[in-house]
């Protein structure tokens, strides 16, 4: 163990704020990197599933006589 | 072949010199941006000759960035590139050629205004040499360069930002290696070496830029 | 010989037609016809290689046309939505250019095929300056001195008057009276003898077949 | 070599052999991420000259290195994609790039924040800093061009296209970068190399090279996945796939 307490290991040796930020901001662009990637399998499956609805209209609209 | 060369260069130089602004135009710019900086930082000639080099290269870059459009748009929306993509020739020799017109008409033109800056900036005849050399094998590596971002950015709506943002980062080391060529001139050094470096890259990029500019031609007009 | 094997398009996650198939022969015209947006164009676009199909192939005399671009395009003139010509070009050059870089080996009498498309007086006036449809005519004047078997024509008659038309259907006849193929998509209808050409319809695909 | 490969090439068999390999890849990136980092923020001893700020090589280094890991398979999957024509090759590009790009990015704020305390200056224009940037730009090069295509196929074959572009040109680009810092700043900062590095502080650094790579694993498998989904959204697998899923969130709800 490199620190005796917990407030030592904070404050990193007096380069705490340089070392947490370091971490901290890899880790948000990390956790943006995958909500993105997550978001995005949702967005395509959405896409897909309002794609089938609408075709399911399209079918239902054909079989309605009259129309333009 | 050589014939198919011959035509579309005489083509391009014709179109162009019926619409002389194409031409003048990125030359123009060029000539104001490079004034933009005495009036900018002060006109003492010491501190002029010293950041010269930067400064022409940067406004020959963002010249040739305005110049790059008309490589392939005008053609892309009459029709033209289609045409000569199903010409009965290598389309990488077709696009050579389009290239090498480019570079005439846009390049040379910079070329023969360079002493021009060399006055209003207070460089020496030594270091006006090397710039003239740098710009001389350095523009046409640009004009490859920078037909590989028009090819891939055509068929989009909002292309011209997205050339400059592919197209900047790449030129980077024809930036570093011509300054640095300059500034070993202005203390008198020999700037053989890095004009030889610019060479390379000059055979480099003639013989790989058409090959990626037509197969980047064939995923944008499709 | 023109042959489309199981062809599919795909654009954009959209399947526009599916197992596409079709021989031309010389001597044959075909009128390809269908609503907007059925992918006719997309069609011409695969068949001249501007674009590279989901699946399928197309071969002419035998040989897939994308292992050896140049030879079909020695074969081949396609003339497309976009005409092609140079606004800032006379319609002479723009003419001159054509040959020299398409058709070297052939010799024509420029002031004929002028004539012939209606631009006689026209010549030196910048084709920018041109009307619309004198503009389409610069660009199917190439017809004329194409020495090309396989003529590729999407939407030919635009901006086209009717005697303009009437020319050119005379013009296609003769071609493939000479042995020549001619693919076209109009949305007027053609007045040529019902033997000489056959039509291909494109349908949407049916459902079921929208997934491939 | 690619015939081992070829059975894989089909898209429907990638995404299941890709969903297989997944867990795989997140299990070795969480265990060694909790390893390294332990031991490395908390065990391993403060470098004599720089401290306990050293503690950021364990981000620093992993991502830089993965950064330039995820250029170079980007590089290759560009060569197959556009030599044999291979669509999930260029997938494989659009896939890694995103995460190459974030991978740089963190490599460049990690080292301003580590060169705030030891040059007394977030950025100086190190060579190897400054190449990291162009890294970065041309990742953001990349990425934008394939999201301005609206046709994904076209929009992978043009990044493909550029990828190797930009694969001739890094190289350069750090030759001349490193040489125009040398002449600029007389001698290159060194503080970066560390020839001789304790066994105490090197141990966490691999593991923790590992972690980054076994993230980057997971994660362009992820994205491969969603670049397979999106282009074959017209394919009946996909279809059927999608309804299993709309149906088994219904019986949930």
């Amino acid at each position: 163990m490199a620190f005796s307490s917990f407030s030592e290991f904070l404050a990193m040796g007096g380069y705490g704020f340089y070392v947490w930020l370091a971490y901290g901001v890899s880790l948000l662009s990390v956790i943006f990197l995958i909500i993105d990637t997550v978001y995005r399998r949702k967005k395509i499956f959405n896409q897909v599933e309002q794609r089938l609805q609408r075709e399911q209209r399209i079918k239902a609209a054909e079989n309605k006589k009259g129309t333009l | 072949m050589f014939n198919a060369f011959a035509q579309i260069v005489r083509k391009e130089l014709l179109g162009a010199f019926r619409q002389q602004s194409d031409i003048l135009n990125p030359i123009w710019f060029f000539v104001i941006v490079v004034t933009l900086f005495p009036l900018g930082i002060g006109t003492d000639p010491v501190l002029l000759a010293r950041i010269a080099p930067g400064i022409i290269w940067v406004a020959a870059l963002l010249a040739a960035l305005l110049s790059f459009e008309r490589l392939f748009k005008d053609d892309f929306i009459d029709g033209s590139l289609e045409q000569m993509m199903l010409a009965p020739y290598p389309l990488a020799w077709l696009v050579s050629a389009k290239v090498f017109a480019h570079w005439l008409l846009t390049g040379l033109p910079i070329l023969l205004v360079s002493p021009l800056l060399a006055i209003f900036l207070s460089l020496e005849a030594n270091t006006f040499w090397a710039l003239f050399l740098t710009l001389l094998i350095g523009t046409p590596i640009l004009s490859l360069l920078g037909a590989i971002g028009v090819a891939l950015t055509i068929g989009l709506r909002k292309g011209g930002v997205l050339l400059s943002l592919i197209m900047l980062p790449l030129s980077i080391p024809i930036l570093i290696f011509s300054t640095m060529a300059i500034d070993a001139a202005a203390y008198g050094q020999s700037y053989i070496g890095m004009l030889a470096l610019l060479g390379a890259m000059l055979v480099g990029a003639i013989t790989l830029a058409p090959f990626a500019i037509a197969a980047s031609l064939r995923v944008s007009v499709s | 010989m023109l042959q489309c094997k199981n062809l599919t398009c795909v654009r954009e996650e959209r399947v526009l037609f599916n197992n596409l198939n079709f021989t031309l022969t010389s001597g044959e015209i075909l009128h390809v016809e269908g609503p907007n947006g059925i992918g006719k164009t997309s069609l011409f676009r695969l068949l001249v290689g501007l674009s590279s199909p989901y699946s399928g192939e197309i071969c002419w005399q035998q040989e897939n046309i994308l292992s050896d671009r140049e030879s079909y395009y020695q074969q081949m003139l396609y003339l497309g939505h976009k005409s092609g010509v140079k606004p800032e070009l006379t319609a002479l050059e723009n003419l001159q250019f054509f040959q020299r870089l398409y058709n070297p080996s052939v010799e024509f009498d420029v002031w004929e095929i002028l004539t012939q498309v209606g631009l006689v007086g026209y010549e030196d006036v910048l084709t920018g300056q041109l009307s619309a449809g004198q503009q389409r005519r610069v660009a199917l004047a190439r017809m004329w001195f194409s020495d090309c078997p396989l003529w590729i024509l999407d939407e030919p008659f635009t901006a086209i008057d009717k005697n303009g038309v009437k020319v050119i259907e005379n013009l296609l006849i003769k071609h493939v009276q000479n042995g020549g193929m001619v693919i076209l998509t109009t949305h007027q209808d053609l007045s040529i003898p019902a033997e000489l050409y056959k039509n291909l319809t494109l349908q949407k695909p049916a459902f079921g077949e929208q997934y491939v | 070599m690619w015939k081992w490969l070829h059975p894989y090439a089909k898209s429907e068999k990638s995404y299941a052999l890709s969903g297989k390999l997944m867990p795989w890849f997140l299990v070795t990136a969480v265990i060694t991420f909790v390893v390294g980092m332990v031991w490395g923020l908390a065990f391993a001893p403060a470098d004599y000259q720089q401290g306990d700020s050293f503690r950021i090589i364990y981000i620093h280094v992993p991502a830089a290195m993965m950064a330039m890991a995820a250029y170079s398979t980007m590089a290759i999957a560009a060569f197959i994609a556009l030599v044999w024509q291979i669509r999930l090759a260029e997938m494989t590009v659009a896939a890694t790039a995103p995460i190459g790009a974030v991978y740089t990015f963190i490599a460049l704020f990690t080292g301003a924040a580590w060169g705030k305390p030891m040059w007394g200056a977030w950025w100086v224009w190190d060579a190897r800093l400054t190449s990291e940037l162009i890294l970065l730009f041309v990742y953001l090069g990349i990425i934008a061009l394939y999201n301005a295509f609206s046709d994904k196929v076209l929009a992978g074959r043009a990044a493909s296209i550029l990828t190797l572009v930009g694969v001739i040109n890094l190289p350069i680009i750090h030759f001349s970068v490193v040489w125009w810092n040398t002449l600029h700043q007389g001698a290159t900062i060194t503080k970066f190399d560390k020839p001789s590095m304790d066994t105490a502080m090197l141990y966490p650094l691999l593991i923790m090279i590992i972690s980054f790579a076994a993230f980057l694993g997971f994660m362009s498998l992820y994205r491969f996945r969603n670049e397979i989904l999106h282009r074959e959204s017209h394919r009946p697998w996909v279809i059927s796939l999608v309804q299993q899923s709309s149906t088994q969130i219904n019986k949930r709800g």
